[in-house]
């Protein structure tokens, strides 16, 4: 009798709260968003299930050790605790809500030395962290898995439109001002007094407009860690939505001549300037800007091993089991951090609505600077293809490409925006340092 | 103005400017690297170039294969499905 | 000379002793079951050659730093780290085998604390821990090994002739009373006076009898990791014995009617039912038994990559390139749990009996509820199905299909097996949950 | 009787219980939801199935070429071998 | 404006350093090697990149936390780490560059507890370990990425034709010759005053000669890790220039008479033979030299992987998804060993010439072992194949055999000269042991 | 003659003495594993060999495949371009 009462009191059904249920709704949405509707399926299945798998209750699948052990709150544990995250509780003290509020908190607050002593007689109390927990400590806190992630992109990346037509890097550099115009829409609704956001919280969002789902995880997982569930699920989502919320606004700021205009065929281009391009990336970095060193030196490694032809074998395992592996755990870490009282708070709301602004600012940003350059120089540049500045590769060039053959069914434009496309992974790579320097 | 706002202001002028600078920068290299290299390391015409390849076009070269392959079995199949209607 | 006499007092003969010596016979007998008899090679190969590797003299492949120091036991080590770990023992003082007796004792006697500061010493001397150590360490002691198999393992799981037949359900629920009825074997064993179990230990060993090897690790790793070397090499032979094990069993308990029993065919289940089905044992883990979450969770988590339909390639990654990496990695780490003074005890004997008849009685129990279900329930069941429910997938249900054949040539059992085969992977991971719920 | 035996004895009860009942739970759950998908969300006949599939039967159409290819090839290497033995 | 002046300030333009230019030239040489020249460039390419990350000022990304943290040495946090560093400093003293080096130079006395301390003071203040630092932690510090790489080559290596002709065990044995001749050069250049060697980094150095890879880079990183970067680069760049190294010295110690004798056919060698060799090779580790059983022991597992003919799977993921995950991170993490400080030393030019000349005394020592057992034994031996005994597989083998074509267009020498090729193989592990008995 | 040196002597000469003292007790252990499993273990000779290997050459299958398919498409390739030229 008594085990079967354990057992009850032990069961999710038992200990369930609402913010948990909704939290399992939230992470079943997500799933069929990416089964039934084919949203970014290879990131948003396993961040769905992981979702889900962190709400369960008691199972404190995406809990630290030091968190599980507070979470059951056995007054000996606590006991032992308290001297060492100084707080004020002794044996046989009521346990309030109160008291487990000053125990969170504490955490935060604690230096490493402290942190490493807690966890030490939170696992002497046999407690240990959650699998979830695990991978995220492993994937994301150590910082490896996005920038893993970022190599296996550049070895699928094809730089040839953008070496044939360099002058695109300027498009995917005016879609970046989708970014920073986020930071000040989260200045303005902290202004407002809806919500409120630090410095620090607004950038991470903003990045959101960067349409690249490892900077954003990456940017996030420095600046807010707190928020990295939903600016990760917020990215992902509106980069599959890119088909959807782009043609309007590029039908509304081009006219029907603009969107007609044929681009001349690109060059070819040699082997060698492939291989030289990721070089010259990465030595420009160096020279100018160390802190997006990780991401777009892996990024130009990844691309590197792709074109030198020589690494074959590397390349392909960056490209498959690899990129793989990483994005299995990685969704799932991403999922620990869709806990209820992360997720569900008004900030959210702010990041959902602040990360659909950025993508429909850079969008429109790079299809005016389309026009600002044709106004300026000769050739001509079919102002479709700014909009795949945001990068959201290879969906946005896809899109400008669709738009372009609805106002001239022989204008092949998905080659021509290719180039702003990848200019516009380097581009938000290059606003996550400046964002990082300045702030972290 | 609150803090938060003139940061955002600040860090909006200084990133957009230096996302503009660096990718500039990069233009110009990529022109300068693509005019040199087309000056000194000429590519060979489409032929050699071809050639030059194939060492290690092992991976690529199932693929071509298949082409023809492909063209094959549909011949063969169609074929054997004439027959066996 | 002085170097020849190193080299010499050094070497492994010189320093062999006879349970390592038995120990690296033990190894060799089971890379000759794996490679010559094909037992369950996968797992078998590893664990052999990792429990030979464990088992080298002065090597110290198996052992952490801490335990290297104490090894090798230098006055000065041992001086430094007698405070730490509470031992008594000076400088100068005779260096008997119960001095080393007390500090090999003192290990699991500190605390977290502690055992850092006491591991750091070692360190400061320059003792650091082998190689299968770290393997252990980073695979099992995390728990992450068995939990991504379970998830390959899930991915490759075909939920189909479950879906179309759910009773079967029942057959794979009866067969882990072979795993309940081991722990009252061993708590009878252990009032025998033979061998001593604790409650933790009779709980590790009877879980054997689920047949299902990451299960068996994970358990074992929670419950009694001193015991997980004769845990799991008892599980995967006695798997690989499961042709061998149960048909005369099978053959006992049926009559030969029964045995040629047709079972009508399997309706078909549709691509929307297998997909949602991952989810709704998800669900109802996460409502009854949070504890199984981690298993259940990563099982269910496979089994949806592979059936969405969205992610192949994931899916891909988890049957193939992951699954072997941890599977090479699992096993080595296996073997390092096999050196001698944890594996030559009677308490292994008492793990190797206990197991087998963990294996019979779950095969009984399986076959005895498929007649106890034909004697309520309409539609017949051929009772040879139900030894399936122990799992060991896909080998019991082959060995249904077999000995139906022989009753009946005309009758194919394979896929009805199937169903209480998947069936008893998740009671048997439900019997785990319940187990770490009540136990840890 | 000792506190091992009487402690196996209870979680035998509890464990066996247990399973059982979240495995008859499923088996309902189970139940329900065919009965519910085949009302609600019923397949498609097998042609249109097959169609529904398409668009990401990318990864599994080399498999059902490769049922084509078979036979094709079935057939040709045996004219072949009929050829040349 | 600020903000413009900290982004100058801290841009790499701003902070290079000479040696860090000079750095990454050397790395753009290094991928220039690989790239056009063919230089081994699995590794090449990822050390030459990894070599220029390495090198970006500011970016700190082969640097751990602490390292960081006194980097930009701000005030505030060397005061906090005086104390635990015990170097004397006090909040507003002067930051000279003395004071810096003292700081970094008490790095190294800290003993291990000290070290945590200090990580988690920098920690505390903000600064993390560099990806590359972490990746070298990860492969390096824990000695796991070399011993995996070499269960690959194992998983790809055939031993037939050394079991037809064991006696070409010799020729891998004389080779080894090259590796204890350079320590001797490393003490005669010790002695000569030009650079400073101890024993531990003469012994690291020599290895270089038994040219493996995975070997040099395990036991530099136990004997001598920081000469870990240049130990590395000689060691593949040589091993690349093998075709050029080795043909003057093998024709200048051989007649052309001795160049065309042609050996007889090897006989064929049964699939038990190529079973029980590794698990032979594994015993006689275990008995005579413990210390070569790490690399010798992951060696001989992923042979008998290959060979059992029972684990496919297991054998494919080690020869391709597992050696080309590891070989990106080994590569990357080598290129963080890569930094000017470690690198611009006139020891790094004592490493080179050292290397060279135990690849051509090895070398020499082969032909010759041949020439020797040529006098002793009856069966001729081509001494063209003793310059295969220094391994470089399979690279030194295809060497003997177009020296040997040279002499007689009809002579081919590639079957014979793999098996001193594989031999050197085991002969480096085993002289890797006994340094690392001695030594460390 | 510095310590170093001495050190270096004395390794060489332990080292290199310990390598060709293992190795030549290998090779003693292969010359007897070989004559060991010659006459205890025969191979059969290589037809039935092949047999042996079969059950475990799922993994070498389709190459073998391969070479019948890849005659087979050869032909057909062939005949195709014969007809389309
Ligand atoms: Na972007
Ligand atoms: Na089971
Ligand atoms: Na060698």
């Amino acid at each position: 009798m008594d085990k079967l009462m354990t057992l009850w009191t032990g069961s999710g059904l038992y200990n369930l709260s609402i913010g948990q249920a909704v939290m399992i709704l939230v992470g079943l949405v997500l799933l069929y968003l990416a089964i039934n509707k084919k949203f970014e399926p290879l990131l948003l299945v396993p961040i769905g299930f992981g979702g889900i798998m962190a709400n369960i209750p008691e199972a404190g699948l995406a809990l630290t050790a030091l968190e599980n052990a507070l979470h059951f709150g056995r007054p000996e544990v606590l006991a032992a605790l308290a001297p060492i995250m100084e707080v004020d509780y002794q044996m046989g003290q009521a346990l309030t809500p109160e008291l487990f509020k000053t125990f969170k908190g504490a955490i935060v607050d604690m230096d490493a030395a402290e942190y490493v002593a807690a966890s030490g007689v939170a696992t002497d109390f046999g407690y240990s962290s959650g699998i979830l927990n695990s991978f995220y400590e492993v994937a994301i806190g150590s910082g490896v898995a996005p920038l893993l992630i970022f190599m296996g992109v550049g070895a699928m990346t094809d730089f040839g439109p953008l070496l044939a037509n360099p002058k695109t890097l300027l498009l995917g550099a005016a879609a970046q001002f989708g970014i920073f115009a986020t930071v000040i829409g989260a200045a303005l609704l902290d202004g407002s007094g809806l919500m409120d956001f630090t410095m620090l919280e607004a950038a991470a969002i903003g990045i959101i407009g960067g349409a690249d789902g490892p900077t954003s995880i990456y940017v996030a997982s420095i600046l807010a860690p707190h928020l990295l569930g939903a600016i990760a699920v917020a990215a992902y989502s509106y980069m599959a939505l890119v088909p959807l919320i782009q043609p309007p606004i590029m039908r509304a700021l081009t006219t029907k001549k603009e969107r007609e205009i044929k681009m001349s065929q690109l060059r070819h281009v040699s082997r060698l300037e492939k291989i030289v391009f990721p070089i010259s990336v990465l030595l420009l970095t160096a020279l100018f800007l160390p802190d997006a060193a990780p991401l777009l030196g892996m990024f130009c490694f990844g691309n590197l091993m792709k074109e030198c032809g020589v690494v074959e074998r590397l390349s392909d395992t960056a490209q498959n089991a690899l990129i793989n592996i990483v994005t299995i755990v990685l969704g799932l870490s991403v999922g620990a951090k869709l806990s209820a009282d992360k997720f569900l708070d008004m900030q959210t709301l702010g990041i959902l609505v602040l990360g659909m602004a950025a993508f429909c600012i850079g969008t429109a940003s790079g299809v005016l600077m389309a026009k600002l350059m044709n106004a300026v120089t000769k050739e001509p540049i079919n102002p479709l293809i700014g909009s795949a500045g945001v990068s959201a590769v290879p969906m946005a060039a896809r899109v400008s490409n669709k738009v372009g053959l609805e106002a001239n069914p022989q204008n092949f434009l998905l080659m021509h925006a290719m180039g702003p496309n990848v200019a516009g992974v380097i581009g938000s790579a290059v606003a996550a340092g400046v964002m990082i320097k300045f702030l972290s | 103005m609150s803090e938060l706002m003139s940061g955002a202001l600040e860090l909006t002028g200084v990133g957009m400017g230096f996302v503009f600078s660096f990718l500039i920068i990069l233009v110009g290299v990529m022109v300068a690297m693509s005019a040199v290299l087309t000056r000194f390391a000429p590519e060979a015409p489409p032929a050699p170039a071809k050639r030059r390849q194939e060492p290690q076009a092992r991976a690529s070269a199932p693929a071509k294969v298949d082409a023809d392959t492909a063209e094959a079995i549909r011949i063969a199949v169609s074929k054997y499905r004439a027959r066996h209607k």
